[in-house]
């Protein structure tokens, strides 16, 4: 009752970007298969709550690439393609209960999401069960490629270990010594884990590790002892609200010859980050970054549609896009998980960072990541990633924790 | 007459358990089944809620902890044995066991103490359960939580299968604790409500009252945990945020505090209109911001029904009753002076 | 030593801004005996309105009167609609409160947009000072500051003149003030606008603290000043200041020397006073000062 | 002599239950008023009704030849007019000192004076000036609650069993305080202590049921046992 | 004359105040006693003292023989001592039939009982009634305990009192309050417990005229102390107590 969701957005209103799917007719979710029907795709994303400027990222990112992988038609091998997007509130229980709802009702033929791990982990066994393809975007826990992975799980965002590892290609070499700081949580231990692995591969000496309370306002402490154990780099890993910056600039790590290194998140964050003008570090996307056609395309298209720059996981939500419709290509529409498998497995394809291919163990895809200098720039209220050099996919590839 | 009264509504309540045992097999819009089912899951979660606020006078504040207890007990052990049956029955009574010991002890370190000192010490023991939850990594995968394996007859979330052990276990559940309500001990229960010193003066030691009153609410909460972690097949330290706890008292109060069936209708009035307003969001913009909307229905339903929905049924029913009498009495009065 | 005085000195400040957040808290639990669960929005407000006012004006001072100012009209609106009809149900209040809290926190979305909003000190309160090894960080300086200040007039009014035995005095019975010749509903909500005051001016201070502001920040911040508000003893107004004191040392040196248990250390510590000295470390009889 | 106070045709409800029927009477100046009637008559209601705290359905209130009967209770307090209620309406958690504090209006010079009348008149609450309210005897609570009316310059007294829990010598002095009062304020009064109402009411009004059955002066009911017999059940 | 409660230097302190000062009585048994003593004299203190609300920074309190100085409220009224309270002491959101049917609950042991239906116990609620008839309440059995007038809420509190049917009954002003049609039909049950000459009763009132019609003996206390203690007529020709206690109201209500 009251309960089929009007949030499709088909191709009648393609170009107009506003979510106003209202001329949806009841598509009845039987036999999907057969090639008059259109291809159904739900996302989840975080569209209210904390991670709102994911979703939206997310949701932006997908619609443009699908128009883009279409050439604007919206239809792959001769079947329409509708999305369905939903919205997880950040909450397990309701990723699980749209997951359900998108696959059982509205009968989707592929999953894309969600904005957080645990939503994301939540609606996996449902994949599983329901035996249709998903493609996880943006969250980012290993575990999800790893041991909560399943083979219809596919993910184009990157995981926490490739993010590891650029931010260890970023600063690592041969003799410096590095401190980390990470959130005291799943995805900061697993990320620092990673990072300290592949820095020490890369002949770096680990010297201290430092796990702070995530809701802590004060990070005197932590910052003290990173002082004492006296760095070349602090590696620092954060997500979450209250940020360390000012307060390791305030205790003047720099001029205490500590660099500063981290991953650049997305500009609303980056405009808290001016105490750190100047820092080496990595990042997953920033628009003026890559040099592609896709790249390009998003960025005017995306201004077009939205008058501002495609933000951190605007490419990503692109690049889940477009790999659906690629592999539907080569399946001629076939969306059935049997088919999408092997022909997605290997899979390469171009986003707007570039080629992606999924890894045939895992289903990760492989990409490139930005190695950065933060800096001041004319024009912009924060500081801007400049690239330094582009970390190839090879070269960030993460290890396999699947046991495949 | 009261008996009579009794039985007819065990009756009713009999005839809308049953209406909703043959749902899955009439209507099948899954989604709104499965949200039926977190309607039974979180309506067990309230009633033992309700049992602490609205028959003992005990405000909780991390009585999520017990949800969380259950949860990943019965999480922990599938995960590390087998999904069957009989590791989930351990798992379940393992989440009993430790739910048992732990209110067991919040209580006694508390319960003599004025209420919100049980509310505190509770809000500070779910921040460690929370706390350990997160730091156990290779047991519990840490706040990102784990995937897990459920017996086969689970597996498939959105099936009759679930949705009527759930509903079963609601029935049972509502049926021993409104016994349990009824009897004398729930009796001295709501009196220590109305005034501890009291009762202990008229014979009742009001201590093992209200430990009895926090272990069994305790457990309760801790089986609605279970069958929770069954319906997401997934765990992680969400469980024990203190939004669990809100939720479950939210749900009692706009149910109707002291009332039993008012937590479960409130569980399903949260839950449907939670479900209903965040899908309105393509209707109008507005939509998109409906929390706005929902705290607004929390202001309204403490303005207008201020006792929660069935306590101001109650009322409403009692006040009728109270008016009829007055006119029976008034046209006895009129008789008599006419005669 | 110089550790010693780092991590005092930024624990104090820490301890002084969860003052600062508690302390409207306090008053309004403490003299009113209202579970204001709502508190943290309107401290967010502060925070939003504070940052807003700031970024077009370019003055911290108005900034912080603007927040003041829109703590004091927020906190009429809220007693007027919310809180009137629930005095002396705690129940019911956290309900209501509640359920205004989301409306609160979802409202900033709509009035300043969902993404979280940077905060930077003005230019003379940015940086620090240097003596040894010891940094002061001019913020956190100012920040302990503003805390004494705003503690020792509240002081001196609730000590020194009868709206706090009025106050107290309705809540435990508001019909007999009300027989004395009392308008307790207009002496509630001056006060009720007076402890929302309190928390804007928290969120306006905090903004530049931690760099950052976001729609959330008023529930998580709001159970770390429930949290103090316990410890100190509830109602207990000098109680709170040095409940916060405590906390924030406590996350400073937990941090550096028991690292492992620094999550816990709220937890632990309210955990410890509960089990200890329920009455909280300052409580005791029902002193509102 | 006009009437400082008079109450028409009443009737009030508490929730749905319809207490007060018909109460009327008048309250001359200068003069003590008592109201008596059984257990539940109605008397605690009528004061609180005239006191704002349950206000009248129906009727009116009138003080003054201003009708009071829908102002809220501290603007009718405001206009002079005290209560001493049935429960003390103790502030348990101030010190005696603080209780009488919050009670006074404004202080100065007559105040003080009546502070040291009052403090004269039970010494108790000298003695006991800083402890909390809610630890006083149940007779020194009387007390207080008596004291904190008197501190202000009112008009109108409103006092709900003021011996209740009393022992005899202070129900006496509380009998001359009384007394003493009357020069200045007219008193209402609710009694059950027939010896004490007797002796200082001029008037009174028999009330049954939330009605108001009988009046008529002090001396008519002292001399008439049927009357006495008929609704106060003594000899 | 044997005693059923002894007090043995008995004493209380409250911070600096002794409100009960080395109090030793016995409390014959099958009697009435009455307390009397100027306001704030220590009765209700002594009367929490005995009923186990307070306990005593000195002394010692038996009953039939038994040292309770240490056992809580509910063991004692267990035991065998009810008392009923000066301030009015009930359930007020449950009805008036409600609160006196868990005291005769308690009275017969049903304590941890949780799995059969209150309506079990029909017997229970007969009792409620009769005491509530007992009382004059019985036509408000059914209305919240909170509606009630003062004076009712006093009969309530009685009646809470006589459903434990304990040996012991501590009666605090149990009559304040209560109209003057009412007093005799109260005083009328409490003669009849008397009369019944089983259980022990100590009386707690400032109505006189009450004390010498009912009492066997009196307790005089002042300031915490005990300070006279006989018959009636031997308190009422004492003359401390004239000029301390009675005043000159008294002389003129006996006449
Ligand atoms: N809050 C209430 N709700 C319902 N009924 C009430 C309420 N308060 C009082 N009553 C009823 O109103 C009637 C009158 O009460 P009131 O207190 O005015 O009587 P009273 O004359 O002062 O009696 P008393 O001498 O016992 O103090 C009583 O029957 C009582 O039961
Ligand atoms: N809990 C307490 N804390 C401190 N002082 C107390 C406490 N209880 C009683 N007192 C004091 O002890 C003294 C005796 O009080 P108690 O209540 O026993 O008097 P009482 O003889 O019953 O008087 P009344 O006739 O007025 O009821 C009083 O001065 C009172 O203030
Ligand atoms: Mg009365
Ligand atoms: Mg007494």
């Amino acid at each position: 009752v009251g309960c089929s969701s009007d949030d499709t957005a088909s191709s009648e209103d393609e170009g107009s970007g506003e979510d106003t799917g209202s001329e949806q007719e009841e598509t009845s979710g039987e036999d999907a298969g057969s090639s008059s029907e259109p291809v159904k795709i739900g996302v989840l994303a975080s569209l209210s709550g904390a991670l709102e400027t994911y979703g939206v990222q997310t949701k932006r990112g997908f619609e443009l690439g699908l128009e883009y992988a279409t050439d604007g038609t919206m239809e792959v091998a001769g079947r329409k393609i509708e999305v369905v997007f939903e919205d997880t509130e950040t909450d397990p229980k309701v990723a699980r209960q749209k997951a359900i709802g998108l696959l059982e009702d509205e009968g989707v033929d592929v999953l894309v999401g969600s904005s957080s791990s645990g939503d994301t982990k939540a609606v996996l066994p449902i994949a599983k069960q329901h035996e249709k393809v998903m493609v996880v975007e943006p969250a980012v826990a290993d575990s999800i490629t790893g041991a909560d992975w399943n083979k219809y799980i596919f993910r184009t965002a990157r995981n926490s270990s490739q993010d590891a590892v650029a931010g260890a290609a970023a600063i690592a070499d041969e003799g410096v010594e590095i401190a980390t700081l990470a959130p005291d949580s799943a995805f900061g231990r697993d990320g620092v884990g990673a990072f300290v692995n592949a820095a020490k591969d890369l002949g770096a000496d680990i010297v201290h590790q430092e796990f702070a309370d995530a809701t802590a306002t004060d990070f005197t402490a932590n910052i003290q002892k990173i002082i004492e154990a006296d760095p070349d780099y602090l590696f620092v890993i954060w997500a979450g609200a209250n940020t360390p910056w000012n307060q390791i600039s305030d205790l003047k790590l720099q001029e205490k010859g500590i660099q500063v290194s981290t991953g650049a998140p997305d500009i609303a964050a980056l405009k808290t980050m001016k105490p750190l003008v100047g820092m080496e570090g990595f990042t997953v996307y920033y628009h003026e970054l890559p040099e592609n056609e896709v790249n390009d395309w998003l960025v005017k298209r995306h201004e077009e549609e939205y008058g501002e720059v495609p933000d951190l996981f605007t490419p990503g939500g692109m690049s889940a896009a477009i790999s659906i419709v690629e592999a539907l290509k080569k399946t001629e529409g076939d969306a059935t998980a049997d088919s999408l498998i092997p022909t997605m497995e290997g899979m390469s394809f171009d986003t707007p960072k570039g080629t992606m291919t999924f890894r045939e163990e895992d289903h990760q895809a492989l990409q490139t990541l930005y190695k950065i200098t933060l800096e001041e720039k004319e024009g912009y209220d924060y500081p801007v990633p400049v690239l330094e050099r582009k970390l190839s996919p090879e070269e960030t590839a993460p290890p396999i924790q699947n046991g495949q | 007459m009261r008996k009579l009264g009794m039985g007819r509504s065990t009756g009713i309540y009999v005839i809308i358990a049953l209406l909703l045992a043959v749902l899955p097999f009439v209507y099948d819009d899954r989604i709104i089944l499965s949200l039926v089912m977190q309607v039974f899951i979180f309506g067990i979660f309230a009633m033992s809620y309700d049992l602490l606020l609205g028959f003992t006078g005990i405000v909780s504040f991390g009585h999520a902890m017990f949800f969380g207890i259950g949860a990943y007990s019965v999480a922990i052990v599938l995960n590390q044995n087998e999904a069957t049956l009989f590791y989930l029955l351990l798992g379940t009574l393992l989440a009993v066991a430790v739910a048992g010991i732990v209110s067991f002890i919040a209580g006694v370190l508390t319960l003599r103490l004025q209420s919100h000192f049980y509310a505190m010490l509770t809000l500070a023991l779910a921040g460690l359960f929370m706390v350990a939850a997160e730091k156990m990594r290779s047991l519990t995968g840490g706040n990102e939580g784990f995937v897990l394996m459920v017996p086969d007859m689970f597996i498939d979330t959105s099936g009759p299968t679930l949705y009527l052990t759930c509903l079963i276990v609601l029935v049972v559940f509502f049926f021993l604790v409104r016994r349990f309500t009824q009897s004398p001990v729930g009796k001295v229960l709501m009196a220590i409500r109305e005034n501890e010193q009291r009762v202990e003066s008229i014979g009742f030691s009001i201590m093992y009252y209200k430990v009895i009153a926090s272990m069994i609410s305790g457990i309760v909460a801790s089986i609605a945990g279970v069958l929770y972690v069954l319906s997401l097949q997934f765990v992680d330290t969400s469980v024990f945020a203190t939004d669990v706890t809100l939720d479950a008292l939210l749900m009692t109060i706009i149910g109707g505090v002291g009332t039993l069936v008012g937590p479960i209708i409130g569980a399903g009035i949260i839950e449907f209109a939670h479900h209903w307003l965040s899908d309105l969001a393509d209707v109008h913009w507005i939509f998109k911001r409906w929390i706005i909307l929902f705290g607004i229905v929390y202001i309204l339903a403490v303005i207008f029904f201020p006792r929660g929905i069935v306590g101001t049924l109650q009322e409403i029913w009692i006040k009728r009753k109270y008016k009829k009498q007055q006119g029976k009495e008034a046209t006895k009065d009129k008789n008599e002076a006419a005669s | 030593m110089d550790l010693f005085f780092n991590l005092a000195i930024n624990g104090l400040a820490t301890g002084m801004l969860i003052f600062l957040l508690a302390a409207g808290l306090t008053i309004i639990f403490g003299l009113m005996d209202v579970l204001n669960f709502a508190h943290g929005g309107l401290f967010a407000w502060g925070a939003y309105s504070g940052v807003w006012i700031y970024d077009i004006s370019g003055s911290f001072l108005v900034a912080i009167l603007g927040a003041i100012v829109t703590g004091l009209l927020l906190g009429a609106l809220t007693e007027w609609l919310i809180i009137k009809p629930v005095y002396g149900n705690h129940v019911q209040q956290i309900l209501i409160t509640l359920g205004f809290m989301l409306v609160l926190s979802e409202m900033l979305k709509v009035v300043f947009g969902p993404n979280q909003k940077s905060a930077a000190p003005p230019a003379y309160l940015d940086g620090s000072w240097q003596l040894g090894d010891v940094i002061l960080i001019k913020y956190r300086i100012f920040i302990i500051l503003v805390g004494a200040l705003v503690y020792g007039i509240t002081y001196f009014i609730l000590k020194r003149t009868r709206i706090g035995l009025i106050v107290r005095a309705g809540v435990m019975n508001k019909e007999m003030v009300q027989s004395l010749g009392i308008n307790i509903r207009l002496v509630f909500m001056l006060v009720f606008m007076v402890g929302s005051a309190m928390a804007a001016l928290g969120g306006v201070l905090l903004a530049p603290y931690s760099g950052v502001i976001y729609a959330e920040m008023g529930m998580e911040f709001a159970i770390l000043a429930f949290i103090v508000v316990v410890i100190g003893g509830m109602g207990s107004f000098t109680g709170s200041l040095l409940a916060a004191i405590l906390v924030g040392m406590a996350q400073a040196f937990m941090a550096y020397y028991v690292s492992e248990l620094s999550l816990a250390v709220n937890m632990l510590l309210m955990f410890a006073v509960l089990i200890f000295r329920p009455q909280g470390l300052f409580g005791g009889k029902g002193e509102a000062a | 002599m006009k009437a400082l106070l008079e109450l028409h045709d009443v009737q009030t409800y508490i929730d749905q239950y319809h207490i007060l029927h018909d109460i009327s009477f008048e309250v001359p100046k200068g003069e003590v008023t008592v109201l008596l009637g059984r257990n539940g008559a109605g008397k605690t209601t009528t004061l609180r009704t005239i006191m704002g705290l349950n206000p009248a359905a129906k009727g009116s209130v009138q003080y003054n030849s201003e009708d009071i009967t829908k102002l809220s209770p501290y603007k009718i307090a405001k206009k002079g007019i005290g209560y001493v209620p049935e429960d003390q309406g103790i502030f348990e958690g101030l010190t005696v000192g603080e209780n009488m504090r919050v009670a006074m209006k404004k202080e100065n010079e007559s105040t003080h004076e009546r502070m040291e009348w009052v403090l004269d008149l039970f010494p108790d609450l000298k003695t006991f000036w800083k402890k909390p309210g809610g630890q006083l005897s149940g007779g020194q609570k009387q007390m207080l609650a008596i004291a904190r009316a008197y501190m202000n310059e009112n008009e109108l007294l409103l006092i709900d069993e003021p011996s209740k829990g009393l022992a005899p010598i202070v129900v006496e002095k509380v009998m001359e305080s009384i007394q003493q009062m009357k020069e200045r304020t007219t008193i209402v009064l609710v009694e059950q202590n027939f010896l004490m109402a007797s002796r200082i009411g001029d008037q009174f009004y028999i009330l049954d049921d939330g009605q108001t059955v009988h009046q008529g002066a002090m001396e008519e009911l002292q001399e008439n046992e049927t009357l006495r017999k008929k609704y106060l059940g003594i000899a | 004359m044997e005693s059923i409660i002894s007090t043995k230097d008995l004493t209380i302190a409250f911070g600096g105040h002794v409100a009960v000062d080395g109090i030793t009585i016995d409390i014959p048994e099958k009697q009435f006693t009455s307390v009397i003593g100027p306001n704030g004299a220590g009765k209700t203190t002594f009367f929490n003292l005995l009923s186990g609300q307070l306990s005593p920074t000195k002394g010692a309190i038996t009953f039939n023989g038994e040292d309770i100085t240490k056992l809580s409220p509910t063991k004692r009224t267990r035991k065998g001592i009810g008392r009923s309270f000066q301030i009015t002491n009930v359930f007020p959101n449950l009805t008036v039939l409600e609160n006196v049917r868990l005291a005769v609950q308690s009275k017969n042991k049903v304590r941890f009982q949780m799995l059969r239906h209150f309506t079990a116990y029909k017997q229970f609620e007969d009792r409620a009634l009769e005491l509530l008839e007992q009382v004059l309440l019985a036509d408000k059995a059914h209305s919240l305990a909170n509606n009630l007038a003062h004076g009712e809420k006093r009969k309530l509190e009685i009646a809470m009192l006589l459903a434990l049917e304990t040996q012991v009954l501590l009666l605090d002003e149990p009559t304040a309050g209560m109209s003057l049609e009412e007093v005799p039909a109260i005083l009328d049950v409490i003669r009849r417990i008397k009369e019944q000459g089983d259980t022990t009763i100590v009386l707690i009132e400032h109505k006189m005229d009450m004390i010498l019609d009912l009492s066997d003996q009196v307790l005089v206390l002042f300031h915490g102390q005990l300070l006279a203690h006989g018959s009636p007529e031997e308190i009422m020709n004492n003359e401390t107590v004239q000029s301390a206690y009675l005043g000159g109201l008294y002389d003129e209500s006996s006449a």
